[in-house]
């Protein structure tokens, strides 16, 4: 349609998605911030036991008040930022790594390579996702590590598909063509030229999934399969607390408002991205 | 055109995909540790039980042994014996399905519309508040531990107001509608916001096709370019999406049917896979991966009837 | 116009799902909501307390337990020990299988020495000391047994000697237990929807005339503790059980549920692994001991409604020794014993299952024990691995539960502290010589206060050695709901459901 | 006009669009005025950018939410631009209609032809599905579909372009609207095509008694068919007018700029014959190229061929020095060739030998080596380029990943390129989207050349530039080729381009060489039919005769 000069003609608003970026961004950079420098500011040791002082309610000694163990809640939701961040980020990444490889390899390189990789995503696609997870966490053991297995086992599917599909497109797209016929190396048209372009819609899908990493995390906690205690790991901290939410309202309610806050952030800088890199999802 | 002979290769193009899924569900449960006939005994069995049980079982034979069989079973429509409940998978399984098929069906009733609708006034509002209200909503919708919420609702709709039971299955339609209230409501909070978000952006990108400028040249009325042309062409990716989301309902409702105390699919697995009941657990993958199946190809049959562009 | 139309899209859907009725239940059935399922109806293939709560309902033993925990008759009518103890003669009364058909001293031989001599039998130890069964005629049975032993007729109670009917399992076999099995119990299958519930329907040729007090009962299976408090607190349930402390004081404060917190066998403790370091020197075991406050753990973890254990026994076995002062926690006499012992500071493996309480124990007991430098990481994994980890001795602590089948504590003391008795002292590798000793004599002792002053000694040397850490004795935290009448669990784990009244329809 | 008897059919009195956007506003469209005469069919033409669509679209009240609009547009004695919507929406489709450029995608892709065609029908005269049905199908023959009862039941994507563009066309001329806004309707079809709409463009104008207001960057297609012309640039009428008068005596520069811009305007290519004698550069074999055929599962049962011949069979020699043009419209295969050349798409049959090596036969580091003597520029400037890199970089890649240079050295060889193809080498750091389509081609040529290339194929290379730029792309192009000595192959559709172009020309159709030789006999007397046509399809600014008009404004 830019035979009409009408988008043309509009000034096109390069703003575009910047207040959710700059929002998510700044979640996520607070979030952050908290992560790396919250426990020491703090000074609470998370795991410090306490059973004099068990399920007290905020004041002015324990801030966001105490667990069933008598944990400070602050300390732990400071300490479990950590845990929460690194569990989305190696959530997220192995497989976004396997998916990007294989989908670029199959959709640059088509052929037998595409039709036995295609072959695994269908079976993998055949199993529902938490399901599979927990299958998974359930036959290695529960635990963060046998989390991020699970994790990269199953969630690779997506990003393959996705970057599959872009490749497909992209293989045919003039400037690759042109590269092709510039003679240049496959592998490097592939690195250079194919990937960094076919990374848009990977980077926004990346972010909301890693809220759905955070979720199956907080799931897996509610099912038995979280992360080792003591670890203050936000999901299993509201799973953990769910039975003494009669008891104290405090409990269950700050972690999940340090979840959602950071899955906030997540999903606003998902749909920035996806306005700023015109990503379609 | 008949498309009988289509589906028939389709299904056919799938064995491959059924074979391979078999082979992995049996290597993940039999290269795992723990020992189910531990769990089945109880804990004070002596060590001369177990083994004598394992053998019995066949758990002593080489793996490839135990896979031949299982696969040789399959075929004569044999899903094996439960470890646990020493009852025939295939009747464990069709016995609770019933209600894991109900939930996610309730699910796809009340999602549908309240998608199409959120969507709709989202899309044409977009950026006023009504759609940022929506898009926080969907956010906190996304971000929401299931559980956590159906406990919530749990408590506050069902003991505190009385207005829906908080558990099981009742008897007959109306009952089950009621029972089942809660859960697919849960599940639905969970769904809605994922389609929504897709569905909103489809709308506002037909509404800038080139087509739509077409049909107001034609004097069409908005709202008639909104209902019949825009509408149907935003929902062909979202119904993509749909699918992928049934599949992952009919399993996926673990969360919700541990919660609401509904015995479905999904707690049947997990039981299945924390006790290792190694034939459940591949019976149920078994269902799942033809679950899925059927919804990819139902789906594909209703993007052909929606879009003539789309081939089986 | 739009968000109108959602409204009354609402609406509508509302108004269908609340003008159905709420669900109806048959006048006096009884439901029964527990975390633990009924994997089999077969009492000699499980020892899982799902199914231990279910066995009672559906096979009547030959003795019963009173209320006050004495012997009464049950399928036998009268029975009697001969005087060096070693020969038990009952008498079967005129009773009938659920099919009509009569109960024969035959049914009585096949089923005992299914449970002693089946290939899969969970749980033989009540009957290892039988040596022969046979039948009299067709009213009386005569066990003999190895050798005398005192608690034999207790034993003739335990969940897995109910009777069943040798016809039924010879011509069905195992699809006997799979879907209506015969019963000589007060109640017979209905239906059996495995991974949901066992709905029960009461046995017409029950012996107990009158009994049960009931049509019915479903056993409902909720996995998830909130669940089953909140269908409690809707109404949906006339009990539940295992309700989490954190939620007793609020169900003991609603109307119309009552939470009489009965009394248990059971104990918790944690395991201690004897057959390597650092818990193979009783010097570590001891400072392990000494640095946990049991007193607070008990406040901790039930809020104060369980006793603090002070033996390695169940505290409501018969002979509990309740003056035994327990370990005492002395963080000083701790750190002191640490640095006497041969604990080199390689952190110990606290192994535990999925289970809320035994990770929040297992979060207490790491972090008392690092107050004096006791180093240890926890490990969970799901119940498979555990139960194999465990018996194979692959761990250093494991905390967790048990419980007595009966109230006479020789099978306690064989299961938990025998090194010499299968388990290997809980698979501790425990193994005491005075102990395995002390645990034959008892046996064999038929005078009760000879036998009271050998569990003493049992309990003082146990306690003393630190076979386990022995934490705190609950009860069982089971709420009712004013509907019903009469029903309890008994101390082994068994639900008092014949004897239960619906008063409220 | 000022002496018009008849009262205009559309006034437009001093229109003014801006386009809002980030608080500011662009004007689009400044103070425009002109009549619609009833009977006209007015040809307004410019470049991109030149504010001739949204003027179109304004009439119809179809602007986008972004646009403010001021002036009058005066119909009926109504003043659309202050018409409610409810109102406009009753005269867009019965009074006024409109068509649009691509047809493919302004057709509503999920619903059959028949169903769009009646929509205006139901909605503007209330009939039912049966009735409108039955005059759609009268309506399909009006624009000459065959066999319109099937047809009708067709989806867009099971008709050609041009199939596409009459179905469009119907729909809009189903409620026998008196005025029709063409904008440029025949852009995106090919020149056999294009004559074949226009001839029913024309007809429907005498039949329906329609008036037409054609808008098109080509001031041939609206020489042939308008009898006014508006010239619009920078959203302002330069000039406007009777279409003989203005193509004969053009008075505004700008007018004459586009007159001489057009290439059948140009002169011929005066070149030596020398390169007859010239060796052999190229030498295409019985070169065939298949591809599988999209195959349905139906296919696949069936077993029916799965490839399709693209090219079929095609032999021919590129000389030294030469240009050759190969022509030929979308589907003929004309691209194919070029790409299997350089190696982007390998042949299943036959041989190219370029300097007596056999290019399908080179795989790997011999085949990239070859791709440094044969060049290649694309269709579209924007495209070709990667969006990510800057053009300096674009142009440079190639030269270090040949080895042929040190990044270094390349950067100051990126400044000769770009000198080159006259463009600063300042803007050497800038990304493709911050440059025009001019300067991105140009970019392309450089890069093209910074492997020294002996053969260049150009692609289509102006078919997406507005004609001002495309003639001085090809006076680049024409001044590189002989400075570098270049042999060039040029693929394009555009034949009078091609006559001032190039030496030698191969006409090609679905697949096959249809006729082959210089470009001064093969356009001069072609031999051929299809040749013959597709020279009869092309829009002449000169000879052309202007529909004539019925005289009812003097």
């Amino acid at each position: 349609m830019s035979h009409l000069g009408l988008s043309t003609a509009v000034p096109r608003a390069r703003s575009r998605g910047s207040i959710e970026i700059s929002i998510g961004g700044s979640l996520l950079s607070a979030w952050l911030f908290l992560a790396i420098f919250g426990p020491s500011i703090l000074g609470v040791d998370p795991n410090q036991i306490d059973l004099v002082a068990i399920l007290q309610p905020p004041h002015a000694d324990h801030w966001l008040g105490t667990d069933q163990l008598g944990r400070d809640a602050l300390a732990r939701i400071l300490m479990g930022a950590r845990i929460d961040i690194l569990m989305s980020v190696l959530g997220v990444l192995p497989p976004l790594i396997i998916g990007v490889v294989v989908g670029l390899v199959s959709g640059y390189f088509g052929g037998w390579i595409d039709s036995i990789l295609m072959r695994l995503v269908d079976i993998t696609v055949a199993f529902p996702f938490l399901v599979l997870v927990i299958a998974i966490v359930g036959m290695l053991g529960p635990g963060l590590d046998n989390f991020f297995v699970a994790l990269a086992l199953v969630g690779w599917v997506s990003y393959a598909r996705l970057i599959r599909a872009r490749g497909l497109v992209l293989r045919e797209a003039e400037f690759i063509q042109a590269a092709r016929g510039l003679g240049y190396p496959p592998l490097y048209i592939l690195f250079r030229h194919v990937m960094p372009k076919a990374l848009s819609p990977i980077a926004v899908y990346a972010m909301s999934d890693a809220v759905m990493v955070m979720l199956a995390g907080a799931s897996l906690g509610f099912v038995g399969l979280g992360v080792q205690p003591p670890t203050p790991e936000w999901g299993v901290m509201i799973a953990d607390g769910q039975p003494f939410v009669t008891m104290g309202w405090w409990i269950c309610l700050f972690p999940g408002m340090a979840a959602a806050s950071l899955g906030l952030g997540f999903l606003l800088l998902s749909d920035g991205l996806a306005g700023r890199l015109g990503v379609r999802k | 055109m008949s498309r009988i002979p289509a589906i028939g290769l389709r299904l056919v193009q799938l064995l491959p995909v059924l074979i391979g899924i078999t082979i992995v569900t049996f290597l993940l449960v039999k290269l795992s540790p723990g020992d189910p006939v531990r769990l089945m005994l109880g804990d004070r069995a002596t060590e001369e039980t177990v083994a004598a049980v394992r053998a019995q079982l066949g758990f002593d034979l080489p793996l490839w042994k135990q896979y031949l069989s299982y696969a040789g079973n399959l075929l004569q429509g044999d899903l094996g014996q439960s470890i646990r409940y020493r009852l025939p998978v295939l009747d464990l399984i069709l016995g609770v399905m019933p209600r894991t098929l109900f939930l996610a069906t309730y699910v796809l009733v009340l999602s549908i519309p309240a998608t199409v609708i959120l969507s709709v006034v989202a899309a044409r509002h977009a950026g006023k508040p009504v759609d940022q209200i929506i898009r926080i909503l969907s956010v906190i919708g996304m971000t929401i531990p299931v559980f956590w919420l159906g406990i919530m609702l749990a408590r506050f709709l069902g003991v505190e107001l009385g207005l829906f039971p908080v558990s099981g299955y009742g008897d007959g339609f109306i009952d089950h509608l009621h029972h089942l209230f809660l859960p697919a409501l849960s599940t639905s909070v969970w769904l809605v916001p994922m389609l929504v978000r897709n569905l909103r952006a489809s709308i506002l990108e037909q509404m800038e096709a080139d087509y739509v400028v077409a049909s107001r040249a034609k004097g069409l009325p908005a709202r008639y370019i909104f209902g019949r042309h825009i509408l149907p062409n935003s929902l062909l990716p979202t119904l993509n999406l749909l699918g992928v989301m049934i599949a992952f309902l009919i399993g996926g409702s673990v969360i919700v049917e541990i919660v609401y105390a509904v015995p479905g699919l999904g707690g049947l697995m997990i039981e299945a896979v924390l006790a290792r009941d190694y034939t459940v657990i591949q019976g149920l993958t078994l269902f799942y991966a033809l679950g899925t199946v059927i919804v990819t190809l139902s789906v594909d049959l209703i993007s052909t009837w929606i879009d003539p562009r789309v081939q089986l | 116009m739009n968000l109108k139309r959602l409204g009354r899209a609402v609406g509508l859907l509302a108004a269908l799902t609340l003008a159905s009725p709420a669900a109806t239940h048959a006048e006096d059935i009884v439901r029964i909501a527990s975390a633990y399922r009924t994997t089999t109806l077969d009492p000699a293939l499980s020892a899982a307390a799902g199914n231990i709560e279910t066995y009672g309902q559906l096979y009547g033993r030959l003795i019963r337990r009173a209320a006050d925990g004495s012997l009464e008759p049950g399928l036998a009518e009268s029975w009697a020990v001969s005087d060096d103890g070693k020969t038990v003669t009952l008498k079967i009364r005129d009773a009938k299988f659920s099919d009509g058909s009569p109960i024969t001293a035959d049914d009585v031989v096949f089923s005992l020495l299914r449970v002693r001599d089946l290939k899969e039998s969970a749980y033989s130890a009540p009957l290892q000391q039988l040596a022969e069964a046979k039948a009299g005629d067709a009213q009386t049975v005569i066990l003999t047994l190895k050798s005398a032993f005192a608690p034999f007729v207790g034993n003739l109670e335990v969940f897995n000697t109910g009777i069943v009917s040798k016809k039924d399992v010879e011509t069905r076999g195992e699809a006997a237990f799979t879907t209506t099995p015969v019963t000589s119990g007060p109640y017979v299958v209905k239906e059996w929807r495995p991974n949901d519930r066992l709905i029960l329907a009461a046995n017409p040729h029950y012996w107990r005339e009158g009994y049960p007090k009931n049509d019915g009962a479903e056993l409902i299976e909720v996995v998830d503790d909130n669940t089953r408090v909140t269908m409690m607190i809707a109404g949906e349930l006339d009990a539940a059980r295992g309700v989490p402390w954190s939620q007793v004081a609020d169900l003991k404060g609603r109307d119309g549920i009552s939470m009489p917190l009965e009394p248990s066998t059971v104990i918790f403790m944690t395991l201690l692994n004897h057959s390597r370091a650092p818990f193979n020197d009783l010097k570590v075991r001891q400072a392990a001991a000494h640095a946990i406050d049991t007193v607070a753990v008990t406040k901790a973890m039930t809020f104060g409604y369980a006793a603090t254990a002070n033996t390695t026994l169940p505290g409501a076995v018969d002979f509990h020794d309740k003056d035994n002062p327990g370990l005492g926690y002395d963080v000083e006499d701790a750190k002191k014993l640490l640095k006497e012992s041969s604990y080199d500071g390689k952190p110990a493996t606290i192994l535990i299952t999925d289970s809320a309480e035994s990770e929040r124990l297992a979060v207490l007991l790491q972090a008392q024990w690092a107050v004096i430098g006791l180093n240890a990481k926890i490990e969970k994994v799901d119940g498979g691995v555990w139960w194999e980890r465990v018996p194979g001795a692959d761990y250093d602590a494991a905390p967790t539960w048990w419980y007595n089948e009966t109230p006479d504590p020789d099978l306690a003391v064989r299961w938990a502290l025998c090194g010499t008795c299968g388990s290997e002292s809980y698979y501790t590798k425990y193994n005491n010589a005075k102990v395995d000793e002390l645990t034959e004599t008892a046996a064999r002792e038929l005078d009760p206060v000879k036998r009271g002053a050998l569990y003493k000694e049992i309990q003082t040397i146990s306690t003393e050695e630190v076979a386990q850490i022995p934490l705190y004795y609950p009860p069982y935290a089971n709420a009712y709901g004013n509907r019903i009448k009469g029903l309890m669990m008994t101390p082994s784990l068994q639900w008092t459901l014949e004897e239960t009244e619906v008063v409220q329809p | 006009m000022s002496t018009s008897t008849v009262a205009p059919l559309v006034s437009i009195r001093n229109l003014s669009v801006d386009i809002v956007a980030a608080g500011s506003a662009v004007p689009a469209v400044r103070n425009v005025s002109f009549d619609i005469m009833p009977g006209d069919i007015l040809g307004i033409v410019g470049e991109s950018g030149s504010g001739k669509s949204v003027t179109c679209r304004a009439v119809l009240g179809l602007l986008p939410a972004a646009a403010r609009l001021s002036g009058q547009i005066l119909f009926q004695g109504k003043d659309l631009a202050t018409m409610a919507e409810s109102e406009m929406e009753k005269i867009r489709g019965r009074d006024i209609s409109m068509i649009f450029q691509n047809p493919s995608s302004h057709l509503d892709p999920i619903m059959k032809i028949g169903a769009q065609i009646g929509e205006p029908l139901r909605q503007h005269q209330g009939i039912s599905a049966s009735k409108a049905r039955a005059a759609g199908i009268r309506v399909l023959e009006d624009v000459r579909i065959a066999e319109p009862e099937r047809r009708i039941d067709s989806y867009p994507h099971q008709l050609s372009g041009g199939m596409k563009q009459r179905a469009m066309i119907a729909a809009a001329i189903s409620c026998g609207a008196r005025l029709l806004l063409a904008d440029e309707p025949t852009t995106a079809l090919d020149v056999t095509v294009q004559a074949r709409i226009l001839e029913l463009l024309k007809g429907l104008k005498e039949s329906r008694q329609l008036s037409i207001v054609l808008v098109s960057h080509d001031l041939g297609v609206i020489a042939q068919l308008c009898n006014r012309i508006m010239v619009m640039r920078r959203g302002e009428i330069v000039e406007q007018g009777e279409t003989s008068t203005i193509v004969a005596d053009p008075q505004h520069e700008y007018t004459r700029l586009l007159i001489a811009s057009q290439p059948g305007r140009r002169q011929p290519a005066v070149r030596s014959t020398a390169t007859h004698a010239a060796p052999i550069l190229l030498a295409v074999r019985n070169l065939v190229v298949s591809f599988p055929r999209p195959a349905g599962i139906r296919e696949t049962l069936t077993r029916s061929d799965r490839t399709f011949r693209a090219v079929d069979e095609v032999s021919f020699e590129v000389r030294s020095g030469e240009s050759l043009a190969i022509v030929g419209e979308s589907g003929s295969g004309k691209s194919t060739i070029a790409r299997s050349i350089i190696g982007l798409i390998r042949p299943s049959g036959g041989t190219l030998h370029c300097d007596g090596q056999d290019v399908t036969a080179l795989t790997g580091d011999a085949l990239r080596r070859f791709r440094r003597s044969a060049q290649m520029i694309f269709q579209s400037p924007y495209d070709s380029l990667n969006p990510r890199l800057a053009v300096g970089e674009a142009i440079a890649e190639p030269m270090i990943q040949h080895g042929l240079m040190t990044p270094k050295a390349a950067r100051h060889r990126v400044g000769e390129l770009m000198e080159m193809v006259e463009l600063s080498p300042d803007l050497a750091r800038r990304r493709p989207h911050e440059l025009s389509g001019g300067q991105c081609q140009r970019i392309g040529i450089a890069r093209a050349l910074a492997l020294s290339p002996r053969l260049l194929i150009a692609d289509e290379i102006t078919s997406a530039l507005d004609v001002t730029i495309q003639a001085q792309i090809l006076d680049l192009l024409r001044r590189l080729r002989d400075s570098q000595r270049l042999t060039m192959i040029y693929v394009s559709h555009d034949l009078a381009v091609v006559r001032t172009f190039c030496d030698r020309v191969a006409v090609m159709k679905g697949g096959r060489i249809v006729e082959m030789g210089e470009v001064s006999d093969v356009l001069g007397q072609p031999k051929e039919a299809y040749t013959q046509e597709l020279l009869a399809s092309v829009p002449k600014l000169f000879g052309a005769d202007p529909v004539p008009v019925e005289p009812q404004h003097a």
